[in-house]
């Protein structure tokens, strides 16, 4: 199996081809069935290489499986291989199983909806450009899944093309990306142009012996870092996310909470040996991933569309995830990644169960009292809210406990790390409030909705509640694999953090700082609970009147984020290219019509030599005797 | 009876083409005269005249005759050749031409000979007595050939203007010949070359009777400030009759001119007589260039064309050498078989000949006659000198001697003035295929001897241009047996 | 030292009567001051020792071609009609320009060609301009008749009947 | 088998001349023969790949015969590495576009077929000509053709098109005609013997920097004008609007290359010197263009003006790939030349269906289209997908090479060129989401026929040579690279090292 | 014996006045007129070189000079005549029905 690495990211692929060329006529049935192979067959295969994986290479080395020589040409030499080490097994198990829960949830989510099969294969693309992704073994083979999945996001969050909000949203998706990408693709640049090659293993290794300046490491990394915020929505470049929304929910738990969101925290991750000898670079990322975290969560406090306020809340989350890396804690990074794969897609696949009953409206203002309509929802949807909010014991009571821990014990720069943590605090505080407010508004009090909203009311199909069974069990479960002091995960992760002389390998947190962390972070989001519970519980909607008027609106429209770069990007760029084109181009377009016309206009003077009266002519021709005459003689 | 020894035997196969030229019209205007009758014939006769007259060519052997006053050569047979292929494409044009018009007559063909005799004396002679003699032969038959068509008040007009500038101009030929005479002490070409060997170059008087000399040939070149009679002529002239007279004597006086020069040796270049070359050469290309520009009659076109490409021709007069020699030599065929191919076509537009013949009557015609369009197009290409037409090898040919001699500069000027060429040919193509057709007169179909001249015309651009070989060899022995 | 008196004398003639031609503005005047000049002309040719020339001169210019010209004048009926005057411009330009040519003619001329006369007469009687022309010249002279012929040919053509246009009246 | 390239270039012309004779009432007869034609031109195309020997740097399957013995000028063909794929572009868009015009072009099918094929030939012999006076007159002889097309089956301004591509074009090409003979006359005076064979231009002396740069500005004009370069582009637009259909897939998939083309096997090897010198103007009205061209882009009302700019946009990068001076740059910008036809060309020919069925271009009277026509949209996709340079697609893997390959000599403008990767996104996502998504909102839209069976036929080996090249570029890149090599040591050997050595590290 | 100058400088003169005429006057005629006026002193200058050199060659270029001049008189006298025909005068001003 590990010589036939490429069969993983083929096997959708086939899905995707297959679906999309017959789909349309096959009818659903088959539809489903190539869908749901197309995701089963990798989480198998992935599965079975990654036992296999075991066997070969017991300390952790990277497998690399190479298929051909993709680009050969000068000194740029890629080929398409794929590896396998603890890292992408991680992201592998994760992506895989994830991904077909929610094929199966789709499958009934979706049932109804005429794009049936353009969804399966879109869905299907993503998920071979996803393992593309994260099987490749150097950053150009990254690279191209790293597009693949942001070109699936762009069709898929557009796949209601009908609309004219979901294109525009898929186009900002891909734009804002692509921003990220110019990074990505300089970093690329700069790899080839010093390292001589982009592959994971030798670029690291180059750069573990000291074969590049700091400055030009620093430089590599903030270009990175600048691709992983595009993609995964960080500060500035975060804007995408929330408007991502506009695509179909299951889309929204797999794409853009799950799995391809989480992409440039398992890039900086895998790139950890580069940032470790840039602590500048992980300063920034630390910094960043700290404030976004608290600046979404804050945005998250004041949204009514349900599916908004777990878009922020992703932003936020992908925030504390860059907290880890950006502070050294690679391992507790990927751990809140696991985690939050797990409740994130649970709640976001909860959201889409509500929005199924309520018959597709998603103000949260129009629900209420939903507990004991849609029971087996609202208890997973309970569990995973548990989770997220870092109540004890939970998923994220480990993995964010352990990312606020390593900010404040980080040995990079322990000062920053100490403020850092305090972002990352706050933002756990106000994710606890927001979740409970969802929480309450949702499913507790009376229902606000219609008539007919209530009447339709009913508990989603089997194919839909198991994968929120399980998710939900395993938000609750699932930090299980990182508990502090006895933490498996970082063992398995510990050989992709290679030892590097005098540059800090694993971050050591003191047990005390460990439980004192832990104690504050607890209490914080017990606080944010109460609260939410104290204000939303009962009151219901009175409750949102706490904030300032002027607040609440600042905060409902995002900051005006948007509206600033509409306002300080994008109109000045279209004004100056329609200069361009109306100024520019008129000009030069004159200047040479110019040119032609003076001719033509000399021309038209000199015909008037032409008199028609044969004695200017005689004259014409004796002028021109006697000057020449007169010059030459 | 005995003749003076000066007469050489076999003087008279030397002079055997005039001859049969001059014959052939005196017996044009017989036949017309005893069976007017029999019109029609009488183009038909003047083609067999002018091909026996071709043929004769082979007969003739190479040498000086006449006490070395006159020249038969490699050259002057390559151009004796040129100018009856003028004059037959003319003739087939204007077979169907007069035939038209109802002015069909021996006189016409009859003139055309003798005015190809005179262009022959012209090419050969080695005195200016003959050269001038030749050139007045020429002018007569000229300017009766433009009046010709009797009945237009413009053709009347244009002989007007031609014949008082021509007038105009022989004074000033034969004062500078005069002059030189006083000089030399002969007109012979061979003496002045002896004189000018060791001539003094700042003597003024030299360069005056050289300055007159030169605009009197000027004239006939059309070449400005001397150009002033040619559009309105060319647009009165009957269309063949312009075709012809667009190439003919411009060869004629070229190759007249090429052996003046370099019989001035060095003083041409000493005294800066090239630079008045150069200066017409400019003028001619800029002027004929941006003029034409401004001309919707189409014959006033050509004719500026013509002025110019005068100027491209006088830019490898410029170094009086074999390669400009052989370089004119080509260029001045090829122009003859595109530029009276397209005077051709436009004779082919039965329109009252009084009113111009402008763009706007040639609209569509190239689908609506294809054949005249593509002739026309080919035409057009050609004199705008884009490859694979004869007119490209001829002004690569030109500029090549140029830069090789040195005047890049000129070339460069002569470069940018083809730019703005192009505009105006490639406006005639326009009209050919992208303007509708207009409604009222229709275009008669080609009888056969147009056809024929046409073909030959296209066929010619294209085989020079694509196998110039041959012709480069003719041109480059002619030249060197003009210039050893 | 006497021809100095006649050179000067029809000198004066030939030159009054050439500005008459071109200042005065009637034809038949101007046709009739032509042929005096060229009288005076002839009187040069003889000072030039060609006195065969200067009988041509006098029955070709003088005699045939200037007969020629007075005929179409009156047939033309032009003796009565003095043209009006040119456009001032035109005037200017054509006086000054040939003042300036003249000028400049005369300065070289005067500058340049001091000439000594060679010693012994010139002996061009009409022998023996007859013996060159007939061997020397024999191609230009008999090349002479084809331009003549292609002049009768072509006077006749073009004011021959049916040169009338029936569109001109 | 050593007379491949004249069959190939002398078919063309051939069938044109046969069809010539042919009465214009066959027209049904005579687009097939065209058709059959051009297919089988493409057929003998193949047959160069199969007889081209990989490693091989020299020109391949020569041929020379003297034509003008005189100046030394000969009929001399040749293929290598740089010129051998866009041979096979311009014998592979060919059929493309009688395909794609098949019901279009009623007016005068005939002289439609002829004037392709005879600018086929002519493009054909551009790129195979190894003497400069053959590629001179190959090179004008593509006007006529594109003139005519432009100007007779163009749209309602087509003559002011069509003259402003003409005399921009000829102004250039003229200047260039007086720089080839200065040189001709230059190797003269050196060795005594004229030539226009181009591997004797190679590291020419020259009096002076002075001549040397003079001449490298009078070919790089006309070449400038042809890619086009920034300053001198704007009869492109004009140009693409207004041709039909298949004249825009030529003019954009094949004339704009012997710009480039130009730019590689002449001005680089002849003015090594000059090139290093001048090198970064170039380079910076590269990158201008690339920017510029993507902005105009952006704002512009009217599909094929949109591609139109585009293509400003995209040249920029062959050219910076060129003047890079860096093997896989100029190997990229090979590379790109082909892509460019493919996506480019695609993209005329999508827009010209539409433009066929709704007779407008105009972005706001579209909307929604994704619904009525699914397959189009399908191909819509795809192509503007491989323009805008998505890995998997040809697209990126020039892109990536050109940029990766410049930013070694260049990293400065490199990395602004970079910026053009966004902007494509940009403009381009926005043609697709005006023209195919949203809600219907023009009732003429709700019934547009859907793509007819020869524009799929047309788009299928595109979309195929898209993928492959995509997926696979190291079939084409092989063939170039001993290519691309000799051409850099040619220029480095002199001075064109300097400036590599100093921008390098 | 008159020095060879005094001749050339008289011709001069002459040919002057003839070019003055042709440009100053409109009567076609006149203007020929001027031409042969101009032929004249240019024949004077040939044969005043002629007696210079002692040579025949001069004279005998007058004469077919003056050959040259009967023959265009003829045509040009016709061609004024038909003109006359056509216009009712002989003032080349008004002979522009082309131009420009």
């Amino acid at each position: 199996m590990l010589n036939l690495l490429w069969l993983i990211p083929l096997a959708p692929f086939a899905g995707f081809v297959i679906n999309g060329l017959f789909g349309k006529r096959a009818g659903k049935p088959f539809v489903t069935a190539v869908a749901l192979l197309g995701s089963l067959t990798p989480a198998i295969l992935g599965t079975v290489a990654a036992i296999q994986y075991r066997g070969v290479s017991p300390h952790g080395e990277r497998w690399v499986n190479v298929v051909y020589d993709w680009i050969t040409s000068g000194n740029i030499g890629a080929q398409v291989a794929f590896q396998l080490d603890p890292l992408s097994i991680v992201m592998l198990m994760v992506v895989t199983w994830v991904g077909f829960l929610i094929h199966v949830y789709s499958a009934g989510y979706m049932h109804d909806d005429e794009g049936y099969w353009r969804y399966f294969a879109y869905l299907n693309l993503f998920l071979s450009e996803m393992l593309v992704l994260i099987l490749g073994s150097s950053y150009l083979l990254m690279f191209v899944g790293w597009e693949g999945v942001g070109l699936c996001s762009y069709l898929l969050i557009g796949f209601y093309y009908k609309t004219d909000y979901a294109p525009a949203a898929g186009k900002k998706a891909f734009v804002v990306n692509r921003i990220g990408d110019f990074g990505f693709l300089i970093a690329m640049f700069l790899m080839f142009a010093y390292f001589g090659s982009v592959d994971f293993g030798k670029v690291s290794q180059i750069a573990a012996v000291g074969g590049v300046t700091p400055s030009l490491l620093t430089a590599i990394c903030l270009l990175l870092f600048l691709g992983a915020a595009g993609k995964s929505a960080q500060i500035p470049l975060y804007v995408w996310l929330p408007d991502a929304m506009a695509g179909p929910t299951p889309v929204s738990a797999l794409i853009h909470a799950a799995t391809m969101v989480t992409a440039g925290v398992y890039m900086v991750a895998r790139s950890n040996v580069l940032y470790r000898l840039a602590p500048g670079a992980m300063m920034v990322v630390a910094i960043i991933g700290g404030l976004t975290a608290l600046f979404a969560a804050t945005i998250g406090i004041r949204q009514f569309d349900i599916k908004k306020v777990l878009a922020y809340s992703t932003v936020s989350q992908l925030g504390f995830m860059f907290i880890a890396v950006g502070v050294g804690a690679f391992t507790a990074g990927v751990f809140h990644l696991v985690t939050h794969a797990f409740f994130k897609a649970c709640l976001f696949l909860g959201s889409g169960s509500v929005i199924h009953a309520m018959g597709g409206e998603q103000d949260i203002r129009k629900m209420g009292g939903l507990r004991d309509k849609i029971p087996q929802t609202f208890r997973t949807f309970q569990w995973a809210t548990y989770a997220i909010a870092g109540l004890p014991l939970a998923a994220a009571f480990f993995s964010k406990d352990e990312i606020l821990a390593s900010a404040w014990a980080t040995p990079y720069f322990p000062t920053v790390g100490k403020f850092v943590w305090l972002l990352g605090t706050i933002a756990a505080f106000f994710t606890a409030l927001y979740m409970y407010r969802l929480y309450y508004l949702t499913f507790h009090g009376k229902f606000r909705g219609t008539h007919e909203q209530e009447h339709h009311l009913h508990e989603s199909p089997p194919s839909m509640t198991v994968p929120l069974w399980i998710l939900g069990g395993l938000s609750l479960v699932g930090g299980l694999i990182g508990i502090p002091q006895r933490n498996w995960l970082e063992g398995w992760l510990h050989p992709v953090i290679p030892h590097i002389e005098n540059v800090h390998g694993l971050i050591e947190i003191p047990e005390t700082t460990e439980i004192t962390i832990a104690a504050v972070s607890t209490l914080i989001a017990i606080l944010g609970w109460w609260i939410a519970r104290a204000r939303f519980k009962e009151r219901q909607l009175e409750g949102d009147t706490w904030l300032a008027p002027g607040l609440a609106r600042t905060l409902e429209n995002k900051w005006y984020v948007d509206e600033i770069y509409d306002a300080t990007v994008v109109r000045p760029l279209e004004r100056i290219s329609t200069f361009l084109w109306r100024g520019i181009d008129a000009v030069i377009d004159g200047l040479l019509a110019l040119l032609g016309y003076i001719v033509a206009a000399c021309g038209d003077l000199l015909r008037f030599l032409q008199t028609g009266n044969v004695r200017n002519y005689a004259l014409m021709f004796f002028a021109g005797v006697v000057i020449f005459i007169w010059v030459l003689a | 009876m005995t003749l003076h020894p000066l007469i050489e035997s076999g003087w008279m196969n030397a002079v055997l083409p005039e001859l049969i030229l001059s014959a052939g019209g005196m017996l044009l205007i017989l036949w017309t005269a005893f069976a007017p009758k029999l019109k029609g014939t009488t183009a038909p006769l003047a083609l067999i005249v002018f091909i026996v007259a071709a043929l004769s060519e082979n007969a003739v052997k190479g040498g000086n005759f006449f006490g070395g006053t006159y020249q038969i050569s490699a050259i002057t047979q390559l151009f004796d050749i040129t100018f009856l292929l003028a004059a037959i494409l003319a003739t087939l044009f204007a077979r169907e031409y007069l035939e038209r018009e109802g002015i069909e007559g021996g006189e016409f063909y009859a003139l055309l000979m003798w005015g190809t005799v005179g262009m022959m004396m012209m090419a050969k002679g080695l005195d200016l007595l003959i050269v001038i003699l030749g050139l007045e032969t020429l002018s007569i038959c000229i300017f009766v050939l433009v009046g010709y068509h009797r009945r237009l008040p413009i053709s009347n007009e244009a002989s007007l203007k031609y014949f008082l500038m021509g007038a105009f101009a022989t004074g000033f030929v034969l004062y500078g010949t005069a002059l030189f005479y006083g000089a030399t002490q002969s007109t012979k070409f061979e003496a002045m070359t002896r004189y000018f060997a060791t001539a003094d170059a700042t003597n003024p008087l030299l360069t005056v009777a050289f300055v007159l000399l030169l605009s009197g040939l000027g004239f006939k070149l059309a070449v400005a400030p001397f150009h002033g009679w040619a559009p309105d002529v060319y647009q009165g002239a009957p269309s063949p009759v312009a075709g012809w007279l667009s190439v003919a004597p411009k060869a004629a006086t070229l190759i007249a001119l090429v052996r003046i020069f370099a019989s001035m040796m060095p003083t041409f270049h000493l005294a800066r007589w090239s630079t008045m070359v150069a200066a017409l050469s400019v003028l001619s290309m800029v002027i004929g260039n941006a003029v034409a520009i401004a001309q919707r009659d189409l014959k006033r076109m050509l004719a500026y064309s013509g002025i110019a490409h005068v100027g491209y021709m006088l830019i490898a007069m410029l170094s009086v050498r074999d390669q400009s020699v052989a370089a004119v030599t080509v260029y001045v065929i090829t122009y003859a078989l595109m530029n009276i191919g397209a005077f051709g076509v436009v004779s082919m537009l039965a329109k009252n000949q009084n009113d111009p013949q402008t763009l706007d009557d040639i609209a569509g015609l190239g689908f609506r006659r294809p054949f005249y369009g593509l002739a026309l197009t080919i035409c057009m290409f050609s004199l705008s000198g884009l490859p694979p037409t004869a007119g490209f090898i001829a002004k690569f040919y030109v500029f090549k001697t140029a830069v090789d001699s040195g005047y890049t500069g000129i070339a460069l000027v002569g470069i940018l003035t083809s730019i703005v060429s192009v505009y105006y040919y490639l406006r005639v193509v326009y009209y050919l295929y992208m303007k509708e057709a207009p409604e009222g007169y229709a275009v008669p179909v080609a009888g056969m001897f147009a056809t024929g001249a046409l073909a030959i015309s296209m066929v010619g651009i294209f085989v020079i241009g694509i196998f110039p070989t041959p012709l480069f060899e003719m041109a480059g022995a002619a030249a060197h047996a003009l210039l050893p | 030292m006497i021809e100095f008196a006649i050179f000067f004398f029809f000198a004066a003639i030939a030159v009054i009567f050439a500005l008459v031609v071109i200042l005065h503005r009637n034809p038949v005047v101007g046709a009739l001051s032509l042929v005096a000049s060229f009288f005076a002309l002839a009187v040069m040719y003889v000072l030039l020792d060609a006195p065969f020339l200067a009988a041509l001169q006098v029955i070709v210019y003088a005699g045939a071609i200037m007969v020629l010209f007075l005929f179409v004048i009156m047939l033309l009926n032009l003796q009565h009609g003095s043209e009006p005057a040119t456009r001032p411009v035109q005037q200017f330009l054509g006086y000054a320009g040939s003042a300036f040519f003249g000028l400049a003619l005369v300065y070289y001329l005067v500058k340049y060609t001091v000439l000594q006369l060679p010693p012994g007469p010139f002996l061009s009687d009409a022998r023996a301009i007859g013996v060159t022309l007939f061997e020397a010249y024999i191609f230009p002279f008999e090349m002479v008749s084809i331009l003549l012929l292609a002049a009768i040919v072509g006077a006749l053509l073009l004011s021959g009947r049916g040169a009338r246009p029936e569109v001109a009246r | 088998m050593s007379h491949v390239l004249s069959l190939v270039l002398w078919l063309p012309i051939v069938t044109a001349v046969l069809l010539m004779l042919v009465p214009r009432r066959f027209a049904a007869e005579i687009k097939v023969v065209g058709l059959a034609a051009a297919l089988i031109e493409f057929v003998v195309s193949l047959a160069i790949v199969q007889h081209f020997e990989d490693g091989v740097a020299g020109m391949q399957l020569v041929e020379a015969h003297p034509w003008i013995k005189q100046w030394g000028i000969t009929y001399s063909l040749g293929v290598d590495g740089i010129s051998i794929w866009l041979v096979l572009l311009t014998t592979l868009l060919t059929p493309i576009v009688f395909l794609s015009g098949w019901n279009a072009i009623a007016k005068h099918p005939k002289e439609y077929v002829i004037s392709f094929l005879i600018m086929e030939a002519a493009m054909i012999g551009v790129f195979l000509a190894t003497d400069l006076l053959l590629f001179y007159v190959f090179f004008e002889l593509t006007l006529l053709p594109m003139y005519l097309v432009i100007g007779v089956w163009g749209g309602a301004n087509r003559i002011y098109a069509a003259i402003k591509f003409f005399l921009f074009t000829i102004a250039g090409s003229l200047l260039m005609l007086l720089g080839i003979i200065y040189m001709a006359f230059l190797h003269f005076h050196d060795s005594g013997v004229w030539s226009f064979a181009v591997t004797d231009f190679y590291g020419m002396h020259y009096r002076s920097m002075t001549t040397e740069a003079l001449l490298f500005f009078a070919f790089s004009l006309a070449f400038a004008i042809k890619v086009p370069l920034f300053p001198l582009h704007t009869w492109l637009p004009d140009a693409h609007v207004e041709a039909p259909t298949g004249g825009s897939i030529i003019l954009a998939g094949v004339m704009l290359k012997m710009g480039t083309y130009g730019f590689l096997r002449f001005v680089l090897p002849f003015f090594p010197n000059a090139t290093a010198k001048y090198a970064p103007w170039l380079i910076a009205l590269s990158v201008i263009g690339v920017i510029y061209g993507a902005l105009v882009a952006w704002v512009q009302p009217d599909m094929k003006k949109l591609v139109a700019y585009s293509s400003v946009s995209h040249l920029g990068f062959c050219v910076l790939g060129i003047f890079a001076l860096q093997q896989t740059a100029i190997e990229g910008s090979i590379l790109q030349m082909v892509n460019h036809g493919l996506s480019t060309g695609a993209l005329f020919l999508l827009v010209g269906v539409i433009y066929e069925r709704r007779h407008t271009r105009k972005l706001a009277d579209y909307g929604g289209l994704g619904g009525v026509m699914p397959v189009y949209a399908t191909f819509f996709i795809i192509a503007v997908l491989s323009s805008v340079g998505l890995p998997g697609l040809n697209g990126f893997v020039g892109e990536f090479l050109i940029l990766s390959g410049s930013f070694k000599t260049q990293p400065r403008a490199t990395i602004l060129a970079t910026t053009g990767v966004i902007l494509a996104a940009i403009y381009l996502l926005w043609l697709v989401q005006k023209v195919f998504f949203g809600p219907i909102t023009n009732e003429e839209n709700r019934h547009v026929k859907e793509i007819a069976w020869n524009e799929i036929a047309a788009m299928v080996p595109l979309v195929v040579l898209m993928v492959w090249i995509g997926v696979h570029p190291n079939t084409f890149l092989k063939k170039m690279t001993p290519s691309v090599q000799q051409l850099l040591t040619t220029v480095q050997n002199r001075g064109g090292a300097v400036m590599l050595t100093e921008k390098a590290r | 014996m008159i020095p060879t100058s005094w001749f050339l400088i008289l011709s001069a003169i002459l040919f002057t006045i003839g070019v003055c005429g042709f440009l100053t006057r409109k009567n076609g005629i006149t203007m020929f007129m001027c031409v042969e006026l101009m032929v004249n002193a240019v024949n004077l200058t040939f044969l005043a070189y002629a007696r210079q050199f002692h040579q025949l060659h001069g004279l005998i270029f007058v004469f077919f000079v003056m050959a040259i001049a009967a023959a265009e008189a003829a045509v040009g006298l016709a061609i004024f005549i038909s003109l006359f025909h056509h216009r009712e005068t002989i003032d080349v001003d008004e002979a522009n029905l082309m131009r420009w």
